[in-house]
């Protein structure tokens, strides 16, 4: 199982039955194949739809139907279609109960950085922040560490920030930390792990939790 | 009262400098011809407000435009999509103002709705702020951020009837509903232009007092032409 | 023609075809009866319709379809309805051409009282504030003088405004006249009317227009 | 996800004190069976929201309410159609906050949409003013009011399916689609309830993850009814 899919099937298991869920692309959006049967969520699109399904068939395809990165979906039943100003009174309005977006950076303090790389790469911060601010549980998924093996959970985002204090959860192919006004607490470590490999590989601080389990997929 | 007229009449008004709204999510409910149009008239310096930036790799959709060097400020909350717009804005040759998706449609719709400004929590502890101005509303801090008009909001409906009454299908009324309130000049573009009576009152996305012009675009078969092509090729389609 | 229907019958002479208008209750409403051929008015009612009809037979009604005076309506082709949050958006937005209101009182700086007496009578302001600052052009229709014959076109309105500075003509059953910044102009008598007693029955000031002419039907 | 309940099961959810939105426009668009369980079980002390009084003439819709002096304080824009509203303001027994129409749905809408507050240019120069503050913003004078959420929203659609999906007819959305937003808890009374798939996406005027129960009321047949013979009374049918 490589990084990705550690992260995606770990998102999966962030849900509860019949909540409403709006998922970041990348690996949020991979962790939709890998929610448990029994748990279902009422997908979100930022750009106006709720209950909508995977690609349609080739000649099937409606192109007034895509969801929020350009791509054809398809209505589920009991599925509805809206506008922008609609989509983002349900997100900024607290009724969508979580959201998974990736991240560059996260902090202990629950501040995200995931918009803007000054110089290099700035995308734009899109519905991101609406949903950061928004969303009942904010969870963000990432790598642990770069390519080099720094940390990017920190003591404090070096990024430009999306939103401040608003992660609840983080989720990455190492470890599982909850974030409270009390900092970070190691919840879960990757299998084959040790709490000192996540050590080494975290600059932030962090408590154990009593029992810290092993992430299980 | 919206008058019938052809892609060509209306993108001739819109003149160079102009600020424009375009419809739109990454190509879904864009007015592709007039797009194009404007493509072929070479409007130059427009001030383009759209969402987010063209269908993803660009050369479609409002991509064509910022492709075209036509745009000098682009307004909206996402660009990382098209590669024109990105390497404008990092050459400096784009000036682009990022809004949070949300901020963006409610200074949309404030323009269209008289209101005098869009009160939001998002982007508090952001670079966002540097925009906006912060201020606290009963107890909690918020930025403030003007309402958002421009001088032509061209749009995309499914269907218009010849009061300029305009439906919509699936999720392409996204920024389209909106913007349709908050141009000076309103034009939009329909697959299909039906008799007065047609359309059931419920089903009007928007009522025709805001439609100064119709043109006929695309087909829906057309498009959904256009959309197979362009989704095959990203292996977008099962 | 008693006083109500003169004023009803100038009311309608306001209009330019395909204007969107909104007409308050009373004489507004009368008005649309006597708007002249060949000038289609498209009305708006302020809890959500556009392009409204009068109302149905008996049998035909539909629970779902009133105007804002709690009256059955029909729904003209073309017609469209609509939430309250987007009906105040063509109201407070400037997309309603025309409206006309009963007043109170108005006064030579164009403004408006017709929402409270004080002590006496609170209905409250409804959708009027909005109309009257919203709407390119606020007629005020009223008695021109109340029972005991004191003006209710006056220096300054009495009662509580219900906008300031916004009326841009006054139809009384006496005069009409057009509100400016340089106050009141007199453009209009009613029939058997002179200008002396337009004069006698009003307190404002007001100048008279160098083509007054008699109010025609 | 919404659940199917009996009136009186979510009538009894009321408290004696509750604030509670209620949908509809003098009567059309109104929850009747709740509001008939609400005074069947005298729940007292409540803050009505809503944006008018009652059917003219009172003893309809929320007018039972008020006759029944089961309101303490009134939230809306005109309490001119309710005998029993009118006559409570002007003894004081009744506290009535007058909101102009357009200020009173959008704060509504401010709350279901999580924005700090609403700033409008209308009530400028009147009494509204003492409700409100006003400043300044982009060189021009405004009112600024609060949001106004509510513990219950309890609203009227045509349809709904087993999602809580509603669908609406005509007029009748008016205050409902944007209450629908704003309560803790949501309570729809509809005509008839469909199986899911049967209403189309875009015919969804509230989406279902807005609706915590509902509940079945009349008929559209006994509805048409009931108006019918009100309306018919007052003269209002050809």
């Amino acid at each position: 199982m490589n990084s990705r899919e550690i992260i995606a099937r770990r998102i999966a298991q962030e849900f509860n039955d019949g909540e409403v869920v709006n998922l970041g692309f990348g690996m949020p959006t991979m962790a939709a194949n890998y929610i448990p049967n029994g748990i279902n969520v009422i997908l979100q699109t930022e750009n106006g739809g709720l209950r909508f399904g995977g690609a349609p068939k080739a000649g099937e395809q409606n192109p007034d139907l895509g969801n929020a990165g350009g791509e054809p979906i398809t209505m589920l039943p009991g599925g509805s279609a809206f506008d922008l100003a609609f989509s983002f009174c349900i997100i900024r309005g607290g009724h969508v109960d979580a959201t998974v977006l990736g991240a560059l950076e996260v902090d202990q303090n629950g501040n995200i950085a995931n918009w803007k790389i000054p110089g290099k790469f700035v995308p734009g911060m899109g519905g991101g922040m609406d949903l950061l601010v928004g969303a009942k549980k904010v969870v963000a998924a990432l790598a642990h560490t770069d390519k080099a093996g720094n940390s990017k959970v920190l003591k404090s985002c070096t990024l430009p920030l999306s939103a401040a204090g608003v992660v609840k959860r983080i989720i990455t192919d190492k470890a599982v930390f909850n974030v409270s006004s009390k900092g970070l607490e190691l919840i879960e470590i990757a299998p084959g792990l040790t709490e000192a490999d996540v050590k080494a590989a975290t600059e932030a601080d962090y408590q154990v939790a009593t029992n810290v389990k092993t992430m299980t997929f | 009262m919206a008058e019938v007229k052809t892609v060509q009449e209306c993108a001739s008004m819109v003149a160079d400098g102009a600020s424009v709204m375009v419809g739109g999510f990454l190509g879904v409910g864009a007015p592709l011809q007039m797009i194009d149009q404007l493509v072929a008239n070479g409007t130059k310096e427009l001030t383009l407000i759209s969402v987010v930036g063209s269908y993803p790799g660009g050369g479609f959709d409002i991509g064509k435009l910022t492709a075209g060097k036509q745009v000098k400020k682009f307004i909206g909350a996402h660009i990382g999509t098209d590669p024109a717009l990105v390497s404008g804005y990092n050459t400096g040759e784009i000036d682009v103002e990022f809004n949070p998706m949300g901020t963006f449609i409610e200074r949309i719709r404030a323009a269209g709705a008289g209101l005098g400004a869009v009160v939001t929590p998002v982007g508090i502890g952001t670079e966002v702020e540097e925009n906006a101005s912060k201020q606290s509303f009963y107890g909690k801090d918020y930025l403030v951020f003007p309402p958002l008009g421009a001088d032509f909001a061209i749009i995309k409906a499914k269907k218009a009837d010849h009061y300029g009454n305009l439906c919509y299908d699936g999720t392409s009324m996204n920024t389209n509903t909106t913007m349709a309130t908050a141009g000076k000049v309103v034009i939009a573009e329909v697959d299909e232009i039906v008799e007065v009576g047609t359309l059931a009152p419920n089903e009007i996305g928007t009522p025709g007092i805001f439609v100064d012009y119709i043109v006929k675009g695309f087909s829906t078969d057309e498009r959904k032409a256009i959309f197979g092509e362009i989704w095959q090729k990203g292996n977008k389609l099962k």
